[in-house]
């Protein structure tokens, strides 16, 4: 039997072992998830290499799986993200209801996500984006009656998307008769026009329905914040990047070959940076942790389709590489986020703070994270900016870098509350008592900060896979002329010595930080928050004086007119519109029968007036 | 090996450099506002005094780890960037980091700093403090987009993102950028007058209002470093727009002579204007600068 | 021959007359036979249906009257199909419908009767071959429908009913119409030799039969305009009778239009005419679906929203289409099915069977909630159960037949399918409950039964060839209208020498 | 036979026009009154309108009953052609075994109805059509 | 080397040079003798020449200046103010109402000497003194820093318990954080 057959035998079997051992025992359960996905991980790593693939049929549509270095890419992601969350979701989840539902649905999305890394054919692959779909669905209403809402918009826009994908499919079959996505590749430049302008359009809704693509995006501040964090990190760090894996496959495959591609990617480009721009300056005016990385999540997806859009070689690697520093510093940021609520049992601001002595480990990943997503050098989030920039320059995207950058900057603000919010300002006597997380939610973050951080220096150990990968969509090696182990090029020559400048700043920071912290501690005297300069007054103990009301008020106010319309207020709109006029509609059943008996007769009588031009 | 210490001779060399000329451009800033207030004024060593006396006070209290980082931090960012930021013209004992760092590099690691001290002062809880980094990081993002967008206009134009290439082509043709490229001087002068936060951009540590904002808990050695550090920033901030607009400097005499001329911009600009507020600045720095440097983009772009 | 179509009806009558009789003998017998003589069918008809798919259509006259004079029954591998769909639909209704209610002997002994009555009429109009047999079948049908509707004295149901019959009776007189419109024009009454003599017909006499036969079978196959009584009926009757109104009785109105539109007469248009009443339909009821606060209600919708798919599926015309078309009904009588069966578990102790009564009932019924979670799934069509492969079929059909905006138009009525199919899914499970309604755990027989329906959508979902062999056996069969009239009638002439 | 042939065809039509008169009146029953009773009556009047029109159909003016009596067929020898002429002057068997089993149908359906009523009445104790709407949109 | 004598001395010498010409005021200023402080510090008599300037929190000041009297309401915040300033720090008292309460000698609120609550360095005599009269306040201050004599802070740390019972005797619901430098 062939590896890959072994690989999603194990899954499936692990899914419903787990579901079945709920009802046995708890402990049993645990176990039988990580190791699930702990002997998967280990399985594809040692036994399944790019280039493998087996063929069967159903029905008559010949299949394919298998895995390319593209995929391999994504793979590392979902994985890698996988076991992290894994570990994490043992110790998040403890406790609480319906686990066995939890990890079935939990391993369902995962295994549906390296389906779709590894389908070969579009029928394969649509059947497991809509699993993913439905198992990540199952997993955001899994918090109960008050996230209804969210879980609705979700797999109402997961559907808008799926089934715009449906049509493409159908559209390639009937063309090529053929379902292999290879087939399609080779066939799109010999399509008609109008099936060479609505196919990418149609895969782009789908793949920006996930990737929270602008006008789309609805849906996902909210699923994102109201599922469990243990999955959130995977939802907002591997999920979202099946959007950006498909759309790089319609970018490379199709928008190249169409006519005349620049408006195409214009508007892509375009509206991947209105996403980035709007992502943040609403994560910006949150006051919930989880709605604030939700937004910033939407923000960060919206630089890596404009890396996407913009194609040229160093925007895809820039791309990927956001794309995998994305999972990482949002899957640490959620997997915070997680431990403080199970800790202390809430996620505003404005409701706890100060808990950076309390909660060191998670503080310290947290602070890795949100400067790898400031992109502050010299962390992996910073690579992956420089990268975008360049690109964008290069390629003469003046206004779009200004934009990107807008984003960019303004997220510093949003960075900078999520550490104040929760981790600085005064300490309280109500949350004294709250101690670390456990060990197995602390270390995934602190692996994946690691990471960061050792990516930041050293952006080839990813950058390599990535190249292999975009080899395999095409492009010609960008080893050397866009990247060293741990240097950057751009194309008019200029680079980035990572190493030496780590070094520096490291350095730097050692020496002031021995300077001023080591011989200060000795010298200073450590004093509660509440010993401030306030006037001579005395904070009582149960006077909170942290600012965390309104906080960035005044720039909301600057920004206010782009922010006053919102999209959801447009669909809702239109739903309310289109639910009066089915409520409208549905008065033709009356419910008299005899009405009935005349639509009968009005029926024939139609019919009999319009026989001719009905069956002439 | 050599090199290591090339490079460290270097950077001892430029800090010190920085430090003394920066601390003394906030002496004579001092002065030259008390002149214009029709004042004698302090001496214009006054703020080594000043730096010395906070050094040496005896006792400081800190609120957690982090009050002691956040110096650390800003601290980092100036030695850093003035490391990546070349000081003068081709001169073998400033090599400093510049071949390998470039204006993103720099624009990013310049915002390090300010988000330390951020994180430093979220840490002593006072709210004060808070409430200053908010306004400050809001007007980051205001004068952010005009100095990027000026800096953009000149890596389109001279297809550069380094700062050495920039100045040997203002080396080579004899002309300044700031004369070739106007709008996006202009840009990025307006710009700097919100980097320096001098007035009318000062609401961020408005010593009436908030207590000096994000320091209103720090005293002592931490100010000490804040202020060393801010001069040094500052020395390498105007560094960087002499070497970008105004051909840089074959040696330290003339680097300080047009450092000075461009640090009186946002001085006197500051002490003759009243204070923004905090979406007023921002809106400012959305409004004209940001025109200018639209401007100088098309420039750019279009010959 | 293990057996002859004759016993597909000639049986299940015969116990519906036994079922009295036997009863005052042994009171639990009217509960067992039905179910002993629908699984001795089933086992009938997947043997004929294996046959069949080797040898070729069975043609079976009855009284020794040859066609085209006298009755024959035609179990071709398109009929078998439906057929044997019927019948399992049946035996798995009889399933659950074995103690579905305590009801007291009398009443469980009426509808067993009617029940077995409603199979009969409906595996009849399948297999017949006479169009005045299949009118006369229908009747069979509608009567048994009727009564079973009304089963209940304390609902609206005999409103219901009521509705149903007005319709239905006026309904039949269309169809009596057009049976004597093609009597008189032709002489004959037999399916095949209509069809082989269809071309004899003047056009707008043919054109004229085809509209009375429009609305005398869009009444059980629910088209637009005509299905103003299914959404009560199906509310009204008990659960079992809901599945059976989804699972027989539509499959049953709908073969007999597309036989009628397929075989009979050739008049052009009659398949774009389809396309756009099944769209008319799904769009109509989709759309009145969504805003139903009744949950059988809300299923019926539904039910005429997928029959109006299955119909577009029909009208695209290529064995491709028909195939999907096909694969579709199965889906929609398994998935329907199971949605009505669990559902009546769902409301089961309220008056009212609002949606809002289901909330929270995951805790209490886990198995039922469950299913009817899976039921959604499969008829929503998510993959990977058995609905995404009928939708995806004829999508790829009407994308061969070049319609890409009845795909268009599909997937955005979908849209509306998924989000009231989600919502109830989450009331269900996420919800508290909040009405005092006592939650009814399901009884052992429909446990199985539904299991049973559960595990088809499985199978079919993660192995769609278990039928896809016969149904393209059957599409074939259905299109190829030579070879059934040669079928029938051969063995007419091979019976007169 | 003394009729004409214009008399002939009057009589064949007249089957024909009662029929659809029939079946107007029985459909301005169902469809127009308001009374449950009334609606029963018009569609059993609609029901008789068809049968009476089907079998019309097989009518042949002064033609004789379909029955093949040893008086009819004396010595003939039974080929197909002796058969047809001998059928020729009969009235078409079929409509009328169709009507038989209509008559049934409509007997059967009009029971079904009334009881239907019956339950109605007792349930909403009105027989007015309009006001038995519970069941709706 | 550090600790090597002489060049601790030399050390000293620049510390206290330093801390002699940079002066930074916390202005404690309720009383009516804050509207001296303004024509101080502006271009009339210009303090800043001296190197006094404004501190905006206690952190960052050296010297407290407490400009008239203090209501024992507003005292208590102004030893709290005290307490906060970092060493080395002085209190420069303002005013005849700091020396004996001046004109409010029999308030029953106000108190009288300040001496008794909290170290003066100086006192600037006058009701109200005239800015030169701070201007030479301040310069006897500079005088006492150069000779390490302005060591009111030590002399609080040492005598902190009678400071604390007099303290105590006129703030009613006492609260505070101890002081411990």
């Amino acid at each position: 039997m062939n590896m890959i057959y072994i690989l999603f035998s194990l899954m499936f079997g692990g899914a419903i072992l787990t579901f079945l051992a709920h009802k046995v025992s708890g402990l049993l359960r645990d176990i039988l998830f990580v190791l699930t996905i702990l002997a998967s991980t280990v399985l594809f790593y040692t036994k399944i290499h790019t280039g493998d693939a087996v063929d069967f049929s159903i029905s008559g549509l010949p299949l394919q799986w298998g895995i390319n270095a593209y995929g391999r890419i994504f793979s590392l992601i979902v994985l890698g993200l996988g076991v992290m969350a894994s570990f994490y979701s043992v110790s998040y989840m403890k406790g609480k209801e319906r686990l066995g539902y939890f990890y079935f649905n939990f391993l369902i999305s995962l295994i549906s996500m390296m389906g779709i890394l590894m389908s070969h054919d579009l029928v394969s692959f649509f059947i497991f984006w809509e699993m993913m779909t439905w198992s990540s669905y199952f997993i955001v209403i899994y918090n109960g009656k008050h996230v209804q809402r969210s879980g609705i918009n979700y797999i109402l826009f997961s559907a808008l998307g799926a089934y715009a994908m449906l049509m493409a499919i159908v559209m390639v079959y009937a063309h090529t008769q053929s379902l292999m996505i290879q087939d399609m590749m080779q066939a799109f430049p010999f399509f008609p026009v109008a099936y060479k302008v609505w196919l990418p359009i149609l895969f782009l809704t789908a793949f920006g329905v996930k990737a929270a693509m602008m006008p789309l995006h609805v849906w996902a501040p909210d699923a994102y914040s109201d599922s469990p964090m243990a999955y959130t990190s995977v939802f907002s760090g591997a999920l979202s990047k099946m959007g950006i894996y498909g759309m790089i496959i319609v970018f490379v495959t199709m928008v190249n070959y169409l006519p005349d591609d620049t408006w195409f990617r214009e508007t892509i480009a375009w509206l991947g940076a209105i996403t980035a721009i709007m992502g943040t300056l609403w994560a910006i005016a949150q006051d919930d942790a989880r709605k604030l990385l939700a937004w910033s999540s939407v923000a960060q997806l919206g630089y890596i389709i404009t890396g996407v859009a913009v194609g040229t070689p160093l925007a895809m690697l820039s791309a990927l590489f956001l794309s995998v520093m994305h999972a990482l510093f949002k899957g640490t940021l959620f997997m915070a986020v997680g431990a403080i609520e199970k800790q202390t049992g809430t996620t505003k601001f404005n409701e706890v703070t100060g808990l950076i002595r309390k909660m060191p480990w998670t503080f310290i990943s947290s602070l890795l994270a949100i400067i790898a997503l400031a992109g502050i050098p010299p962390l992996g989030g910073f690579v992956g900016k420089w990268m975008l920039y360049e690109s964008l320059i290069n390629s003469n995207h003046y206004i779009l870098v200004i934009a990107i950058f807008f984003a960019s900057t303004s997220a510093f603000l949003y960075c900078y509350k999520f550490l104040f919010g929760f981790f600085l300002g005064q300490e309280e006597k109500e949350w004294e008592q709250v101690k670390e997380a456990p060990a197995l939610m602390v270390l995934p973050m602190l692996i994946m900060a690691t990471l960061l951080l050792v990516f930041g220096v050293f952006p080839g150990i990813v950058l390599n896979p990535i190249d292999l990968g975009m080899q395999t969509l095409g492009f010609s090696t960008t080893a050397g002329t866009f990247w060293s182990m741990s240097g950057l090029f751009n194309e008019w020559g200029n680079q980035v010595m990572l190493q030496p400048l780590v070094y520096a700043i490291g350095g730097t920071f050692l020496f002031f930080l021995i300077l001023l912290t080591v011989k200060g501690f000795k010298e200073t005297r450590y004093v509660t928050t509440k010993d401030i300069s306030s006037s001579g007054e005395v904070p009582l103990e149960h006077e909170n004086l942290t600012f965390s009301e309104g906080f960035y008020q005044p720039f909301l106010r600057a920004v206010w007119p782009v922010m006053k319309r919102r999209m959801m207020s447009y669909y809702q709109g239109f739903g309310q519109g289109m639910e009066a006029f089915f409520d409208y509609l549905r008065r033709v059943y009356s419910g008299n029968g005899q009405t009935y008996a005349i639509y009968v007769l009005v029926f024939v009588v139609i019919l009999l007036l319009f026989k001719n031009s009905l069956f002439g | 090996m050599k090199e290591i210490l090339y490079y460290t001779w270097g950077a001892i060399v430029s800090f010190v450099v920085a430090f003394s000329v920066g601390i003394t451009y906030m002496g004579l800033n001092r002065k030259i506002t008390a002149r214009v207030q029709n004042r004698y004024g302090p001496p214009w060593y006054q703020n080594f005094i000043d730096v010395i006396k906070l050094s040496s006070k005896k006792t400081s209290i800190h609120h957690g780890v982090m009050q002691h980082m956040g110096p650390a931090f800003i601290m980092v960012t100036s030695v850093v960037s003035l490391l990546v930021i070349p000081i003068l013209n081709g001169n073998k004992f400033f090599p400093n980091l510049n071949f390998q760092g470039d204006l993103i590099f720099l624009l990013y690691i310049m915002v390090f700093g300010p988000l330390g001290m951020a994180l430093g002062a979220g840490q002593t809880g006072n709210p004060n403090s808070a409430i200053g980094v908010t306004r400050g990081l809001s007007q980051m993002a205001g004068f952010e987009i005009p100095w990027v967008m000026a800096l953009v206009a000149l890596m389109i134009q001279y297809k550069t993102t380094s700062i050495v290439d920039l100045m040997n082509v203002q080396v080579e043709s004899g002309r300044w950028l700031m004369f070739s490229s106007p709008f996006a001087f202009l840009a990025a002068v307006m710009a700097m007058l919100g980097m320096f936060r001098y007035a009318p951009f000062d609401i961020v540590g408005a010593p009436q209002e908030l207590a000096s904002g994000p320091m209103s808990e720090n005293g002592g050695k931490y100010l000490f470093v804040m202020m060393s550090a801010g001069s040094v920033f500052a020395f390498a901030k105007l560094t960087l727009y002499v070497d970008i607009f105004m051909g840089g400097a074959d040696n330290l005499i003339i680097l300080v002579v047009k450092t000075f001329a461009l640090y009186l911009i946002p001085m006197l600009y500051g002490i003759t204007s009243p204070r923004y507020r905090t979406e007023q600045s921002v809106r400012w720095f959305w409004g004209w600068p940001s025109f200018f440097g639209l401007l100088a983009i098309l420039q750019a772009a279009l010959f | 021959m293990v057996g002859s179509p004759v016993l597909f009806i000639a049986v299940p009558l015969l116990a519906a007359f036994l079922i009295p009789l036997l009863g005052m003998i042994w009171k639990e017998s009217i509960r067992i036979l039905p179910g002993l003589v629908l699984l001795y069918m089933l086992v009938l008809a997947v043997t004929l249906l294996g046959q069949v798919m080797h040898t070729g259509t069975i043609v079976e006259i009855i009284a020794g009257w040859k066609p085209p004079w006298g009755i024959n029954l035609v179990f071709s591998p398109f009929t078998g199909v439906l057929a044997t769909l019927m019948i399992g639909m049946g035996f798995i209704i009889w399933i659950y419908s074995y103690r579905f209610k305590n009801v007291d002997f009398e009443e469980a002994k009426k509808y067993f009767i009617l029940f077995m009555m409603l199979v009969t009429g409906s595996v009849g109009i399948v297999l017949t071959g006479d169009i005045f047999n299949q009118f006369v079948f229908i009747e069979i049908t509608s009567i048994s429908a009727y009564a079973l509707t009304a089963f209940y004295k304390h609902r609206d149901s005999a409103e219901a009913s009521f509705k149903y019959l007005m319709i239905g009776s006026l309904s039949s007189m269309f169809l009596l119409l057009a049976i004597i419109l093609i009597y008189s024009q032709l002489g004959t009454l037999n399916m095949a030799d209509i069809a082989s003599k269809a071309h004899l017909m003047k056009p707008e006499f043919k054109i004229l039969a085809v509209i009375f036969f429009i609305v005398g079978l869009g009444i059980e196959a629910e088209i637009f305009p005509l299905n103003g009584w299914a959404p009560d009926a199906y509310a009204q009757a008990p659960g079992p009778v809901g599945a059976a109104f989804a699972g027989i009785v539509v499959k049953a109105g709908v073969y007999a239009l597309i036989r009628i539109i397929f075989t009979l007469f050739d008049v052009s248009g009659t398949h774009q005419f389809l396309i756009v009443i099944g769209l008319t339909t799904l769009i109509i009821s989709e759309m009145a679906a969504i805003r139903q606060e009744r949950l059988k209600r809300m299923l019926a919708y539904s039910s005429l929203g997928q029959m109006g798919l299955v119909l577009v599926a029909f009208g695209i015309g290529t064995e491709e289409g028909i195939f999907a078309a096909l694969f579709l009904l199965i889906n929609h009588a398994i998935g329907k099915s199971l949605l009505f069966l669990s559902g009546s578990y769902l409301v089961y102790n309220s008056a009212d069977k609002y949606i809002n009564e289901t909330n929270g009932m995951g805790k209490f019924l886990p198995i039922t909630s469950f299913l009817f979670a899976l039921g959604a799934l499969a008829v929503v069509g998510m993959p990977p159960f058995s609905g995404f492969w009928g939708k995806f079929f004829m999508m790829s059909a009407a994308a061969h037949a070049n319609m890409l905006l009845v795909i268009a138009l599909i997937l955005s009525v979908s849209l509306i399918e998924l989000v009231y199919y989600f919502r109830v899914v989450n009331r269900i499970y996420f919800y508290k409950k909040e009405s005092h309604i006592e939650p009814k755990k399901p009884t052992v027989n429909a446990v199985i039964a539904m299991v049973t329906l559960g595990v088809i959508i499985l199978v079919i979902g993660f192995y769609p060839d278990v039928i896809s062999g016969y149904l393209h056996q059957a599409s074939q069969a259905l299109l190829d209208k030579g070879k059934y009239i040669q079928d029938v009638l051969s063995t007419g002439q091979l019976l007169t020498h | 036979m003394n009729f004409t042939l214009f008399d002939l065809k009057i009589i064949e039509y007249s089957f024909f026009i009662t029929a659809i008169l029939v079946i107007m009146i029985g459909l301005y029953g169902a469809l127009v009154k308001k009374s449950l009773i009334k609606v029963v009556i018009g569609l059993s009047v609609f029901d008789s309108g068809i049968n009476l029109l089907l079998i019309s159909v097989g009518y042949i003016t002064s033609g004789t009953a379909p029955i093949f009596s040893p008086a009819l067929v004396k010595d003939m020898p039974l080929t197909l052609e002796n058969i047809k002429k001998l059928s020729a002057g009969m009235v078409d068997p079929v409509p009328q075994a169709l009507v038989l089993t209509a008559i049934v149908i409509g007997f059967g359906v009009t029971a079904v109805a009334l009881s239907l009523v019956i339950r109605l009445y007792r349930h909403h104790q009105t027989l007015n059509i309009d006001e038995i709407k519970n069941l709706k949109w | 080397m550090i600790n090597d004598k002489n060049s601790q001395k030399i050390v000293d010498i620049i510390q206290n040079f330093a801390r002699q010409h940079s002066i930074w005021v916390l202005a404690y200023g309720t009383g009516c003798g804050a509207i001296e402080i303004p024509p101080t510090m502006t271009s009339r008599y210009d303090a800043e020449r001296l190197g006094v300037r404004g501190a905006a929190t206690p952190r960052q000041a050296d010297v407290l200046l407490i400009t008239g009297y203090l209501t024992t309401k507003t005292l208590k915040r102004v030893i709290r103010v005290y307490e906060q300033m970092q060493d080395p720090k002085y209190v420069i008292g303002f005013g005849s109402c700091t020396i004996n309460g001046g004109m409010y000698w029999d308030s029953y609120n106000t108190i009288k000497a300040l001496d008794r609550y909290m170290p003066v360095d100086v006192y600037i005599n006058g009701c109200m003194p005239r800015p030169e009269s701070v201007l030479s306040g301040f310069a006897k201050l500079q005088e006492l820093i150069q000779a390490g004599k302005a060591d009111g802070a030590k002399k609080y740390k040492e005598n902190l318990e009678w400071y604390r019972t007099n303290q105590k005797k006129v703030i009613p619901n006492w609260h505070m954080p101890e002081y411990n430098w």
